[in-house]
This record gives C-alpha cells, structure tokens and sequence, in this order.
C-alpha cells in the first residue's frame, strides 16, 4: 500500500483500469461489505491509479431507482436496499432493541448539540442523565467520545458516529432533519440560565469534528 | 402577560387544581419538573414562545399544593423547582427593586421559556430521528457479507550494514578469545577442589599438598603459582567441610594433608 | 406478508406490480438475505401475483458483467462477487519489520561461512538457534539448503541465496567485507556488552571443509 502511495504518478507502471471496470470494483467491494467502506479504503484495495472516488458516483447514478441504492455514510459508501421495500424483508432476525424515551432524547441531544458533554444534555432534559443512558447510545456505537471541552474539569463531551448515520440514513449529521431551523431560531445555543457567568470557551464549534 | 381579574383568576385557579389533580395521576410518567412544566404549557395551547410564564408558575404551584393535600411525596427536585417559580412569581409581580443586582423576573422567565422550548424542540427532533427510515428496519445492509480476508504481509528488512555489524559482532566476541587462552595459565579452586575431592579418598596418610598438583603444571612456574594457590584454597574447602585435615610443620614447610578418618 | 398468502388467487384484489418493480424486489431480497433464497421463498415474500421466476431472469441478464453476479446456490438464488474480482475481496496490509538480532546474526554467519550447518552456527552464535530463525530465513528465500556434511549424521548445510544476493547488492557472498574490511570501517569495535562470558570451549574448530 504504502509503495502505491510512495510512486509519483509519472512514474506508474501499469495503466489504471477503465472506469467501468473500475466502477465493477467499486461495485463488488461494496456489495460485499455490510459495513459502509471509506473511499480511502476502496482506493487501497483498487489496484494502483483507480480513482474510487469517481467510480462511486458512476455507480450511485447507475443504481438510482433500483431494489438497492449506493449511499453515503459520513466519509464511506455502502448498498443498501431501497427503503420502500423494507416491508419485504425478514425483520425476526433484527429486533432492534427498545430505546427508552431518555436513550432517544439523549441520542437526539448528542446528535443536535454535538461535541455535548453530559452536563448539557442534562441542563437541557432537566435531569440527571442516568449512566445506563449513555452506556446504551455508546454501546450501539451511536455515539463515542468525542475531545474533552477546554473547560474546568474538562469534561468529555459526546458526538455521534458513522454507525449513527448509517443507521439512520444520514450522509452526515448536517443532513439531520430540522437542523438549520432548529439553528435558526437559536435553539441550539449553549445559552447559560442568567447571572450565571458565560465561560469563555464554552460555546461549542459546531460539527468541528467531521 | 395580561393579569386577570379577581373573578376569571377564581376560575382558572379551579381549573388549575382540577388539572393538576389529573397530572399527580401520571407523576410517575414525568421526567421531572421540567417535564411536567413543559405538559403544563402545552395545556396553556399557544406556541411555547409565547408561553406565559407566570401562568406556568402558578399552574405548577398549584400542582404541588394539590399533591401536598393528597399526601402525596414529591422528590426533592419538584419541591426546588416550586420553591424558585414562587421567587419567581414574586419578582415578576413586584415592581423590580433598584438596589438589587440579580437578574430581572423578566430574564429568568424567558429563560425557562428557551428551556422548555429547546426541550421540547429536542423531544420533536428525537421524533423526527426514530420516524427515518433505519438500518435492520426500513433499510437492510447486505444479508451474506463476503469477509474480506485480510492478508497481512510481512515484509521484513535487513541492510548490508546490519548484516555485517551483525556478524563484527560475532566475530568480536571470538577476538575476546585471547583472553580465554591467557586462561589456560589459570586453574580456578572449583577446578582444584573437584580433582581433590576425586584423589582425598586415597588418602590415608599425611602427604604433601604438592603432590596433588595436576600433571604438567609444575614446570611452568605460573601454571604452577595457580595450581598451588588452587589446590591450597581447595585443601582448605575440604577442611572446613570436615573431609580433610591440614597441617604445617613450620612456616614454609611443606603442606601435609589426609583424608579425615575419624570423622562421622 | 400472512394476508397476502392467505388470500387465494381468486380473490386477487390488485393486480401484480409490473415486472420492473418485481425485479426490484428480487433485488432487494437476494441482497438482503442470510442465506441463498428459493424460488419459492421469493414467491412468497413477494406480492401476491408476482412471479418470481421471471423477475429473477431478468435481474440476473441485468447483473451479466457487473462486478457481481446472480447466481444459483443449489436451489436457492444468491448475489455473489463476479469470479475475476475475487482477488478484490482481499485486503493487503504490507508491514515493514527490522528483522530480528538472532536471524540477522544467524544469516550473516551463513553469508561468511556457507555452507555451514545449524550447529556450527550455534558454536559460533554461543546460543542455540531456533528452530523459527532458520525458518523465517527459508521463507525470506535469503538461505536455502545446500549440500549435506558428510559428516556422522550427514547435517544439512545452509547457503545463501541469490534473492539474499540481489536483497543485500551483492555480486556473490565472496564479495562481503572480510574481518579486516569491518575493522577498517570501525565496525569490528564494539565489545561485546559486560558480563557475557565466553566458555573457554566454545571455541570449535570451525570450517575445517572450506
């Protein structure tokens, strides 16, 4: 791998593939992944000058309309079966675990407040977020660790992942639905209760993380 | 904000009980005080931003009463929050105080106003989320994943330089040789006192220490220095060890040595 | 899905989805399914109407030359890799490693004294070789077996090999720096480190056949 990277590119041996071979690749790569595959990764398994990047979104157009579609997952590509045929598919073997209402309120805090630390999702719900809580979302691998806030204490915060957005059908947590209204109106300010003093850096960058 | 008069307040003070006696029915079902304020202000049926705070207060203070009358015990966090909403009230109903330098009622309520805004927003955000189309639901990743079998090669270096330092290495290890060979001049005590251990048993007799010396270490007077200096640390060893006994007619005499038969 | 069979075909309310949609669905199924389907289990899974067999056809005329393929797994239906991307299903991770004091020292004495057997390299190393040094040696193709000793027990001898010529520049192994070359270079100065002792009869006659 590390050779392909190293050669310039005057100095390639062999002819990168046709683009519709290179397209078939990307195409039984990602067939047979269940896991979404990065682009970085389809390029490493390609052999020397594919380019999966364009191949994909061949690919993609091809599958329009079709029983399974091409989609995008933050940084990698997967298939997926089209999701008005769900109906048809065996759902015994999938028994998605029941979220209580504090796992999904917390989910969608994470997701829309993201880099949050459980302070937050706590000043917003109210309560004291239960460790089972969080315990759950990091376990579905929904959400992970994400930098600790520069604060006192640094406190770790909590950001969705790619298994999240893949889950949900999301290309990347600026396509959650709602967001920019939700923006808009100020809602996902970090607006302390008054008299409180506003630390410096408390604010969050939003999605600085992907 | 509008106040009311006496007679509408006597009326929605009923209703306000009435409905808070409906709400300690589903206590268990809130998530807390901020939960509940949030269904109190859906009851007030306009948009959450123009929420009348006081309203909300009283509303939740009559909650509490009501629990307070029916023995009910609320957790510690609602009794709190009834506690600050009656400050509250009290700041939003009282012409401010100039000398105070706290926050005004004004910007405590609509900051519980943002709170229950932004959860409620969160809660219909949450909605949004679990209504998409999701993995193993609506949408199926691929049912025989081939495993990608991963070939891990090794690829192992060595330069020219390693190879031969690796090799002066060995190589200078054997020139330390020399050394060993300055040590065929040396015989150690171990080595002394396992040949004597071998010959003790024939020794019955007072004979001298030198006639143990090993053959061929006489001549050399440096062989024969570690020799006799070998064999004379060995004799002592096989004294103190209780085998043999020593004796010395006077300095510089010869050694005499025999094995110890009255030993046991 | 159970109404639907349990409705008997004279009962058809609704006419069976046209064959492109039917295809659609075969799709979806074969991709999404744990195991190859039947004909029959597609039948039923499928809309009342459906012919499964039909659409089947036609999904798998549509997938000739696709980087993956509908195939017939006994007498179920399957999506698999097309055969000639096999190679693709492969993830290669090249890792570079020093190689290890004991093979680099073993190599250079079979450099220096080929042919030369195990245990002369073991008198001159002072430790035992592992089994896995000569091993790893043999796999790396930098030393093959030479001719026997014939010596009691006739022990294989080891030689070095041109891809160990070609690994290391070098002509023939006649043309590695002797002992005064390595000195002159200043690499015969290091000691060897403090408290190693060299038994007086390590020292063997060596390579009495060169």
């Amino acid at each position: 791998m590390s050779d392909i990277m190293e050669n310039p590119p005057q100095e390639r041996l062999f002819e990168a593939p046709p683009l519709a071979e290179q397209e078939r690749m990307v195409e039984a790569i990602l067939f047979a992944s269940a896991e979404p595959v990065t682009v970085a990764e389809l390029n490493a398994r390609m052999p020397h000058g594919c380019e999966a990047e364009h191949a994909l979104e061949e690919l993609r157009y091809r599958y329009e309309g079709r029983g399974v579609r091409v989609v995008k997952v933050g940084e990698a590509w997967a298939i997926r079966t089209a999701p008005d045929l769900g109906h048809l598919m065996q759902k015994e073997t999938v028994e998605t675990r029941k979220l209580s209402r504090a796992a999904i309120e917390t989910l969608a805090i994470v997701a829309y407040h993201q880099p949050v630390t459980r302070a937050e999702i706590e000043e917003i719900r109210g309560v004291s977020v239960s460790r089972g809580t969080v315990d759950q979302l990091l376990e579905l691998e929904w959400i992970r660790f994400g930098r600790r806030r520069m604060t006192p204490g640094r406190p770790v915060t909590y950001v969705v992942t790619q298994t999240f957005l893949d889950h949900f059908g999301l290309e990347s947590a600026r396509d959650l639905p709602g967001l920019k209204e939700l923006r808009a109106a100020g809602l996902l300010d970090n607006r302390p209760p008054p008299g409180r003093e506003v630390e410096a850096d408390a604010q969050p960058e939003m999605f600085d993380e992907d | 904000m509008p106040d009311t008069g006496n007679v509408e307040h006597l009326n929605t003070a009923v209703a306000e009980r009435v409905a808070a006696e409906a709400l300690i029915v589903e206590l268990d079902g809130f998530e807390g005080p901020l939960d509940l304020l949030l269904t109190l202000g859906r009851t007030q049926k306009v948009d959450l931003r123009q929420i009348s705070v006081l309203a909300l207060a009283r509303q939740y203070l009559a909650f509490v009463e009501r629990a307070k009358e029916l023995r009910i015990e609320l957790a510690a966090d609602y009794l709190v929050m009834a506690a600050w909403l009656a400050f509250l009230k009290s700041r939003l109903l009282l012409p401010p105080d100039p000398k105070d330098e706290g926050p005004s009622g004004e910007e405590l309520a609509a900051h519980l106003a943002f709170q229950l805004e932004r959860l409620q927003a969160m809660r219909e955000a949450a909605a949004q989320l679990m209504a998409r189309d999701q993995l193993g639901r609506d949408v199926f990743a691929r049912g025989i994943p081939e495993d990608v079998e991963r070939v891990r090669q090794v690829r192992y270096t060595a330069t020219l330089l390693d190879l031969m330092q690796a090799y002066a290495r060995i190589r200078t290890k054997d020139e330390f040789r020399p050394f060993v060979m300055d040590r065929d001049k040396v015989m150690t005590m171990e080595q002394a006192l396992d040949r004597m251990r071998h010959l003790i048993g024939f020794a019955g007799e007072w004979t001298d220490l030198s006639s143990y010396m090993p053959e061929g270490w006489e001549v050399d007077p440096e062989r024969r220095r570690s020799a006799a200096a070998a064999h004379f640390a060995a004799s002592l060893e096989l004294v103190k060890a209780g085998h043999v006994e020593l004796r010395q007619g006077e300095t510089f005499a010869p050694i005499q040595i025999r094995k110890r038969t009255a030993n046991v």
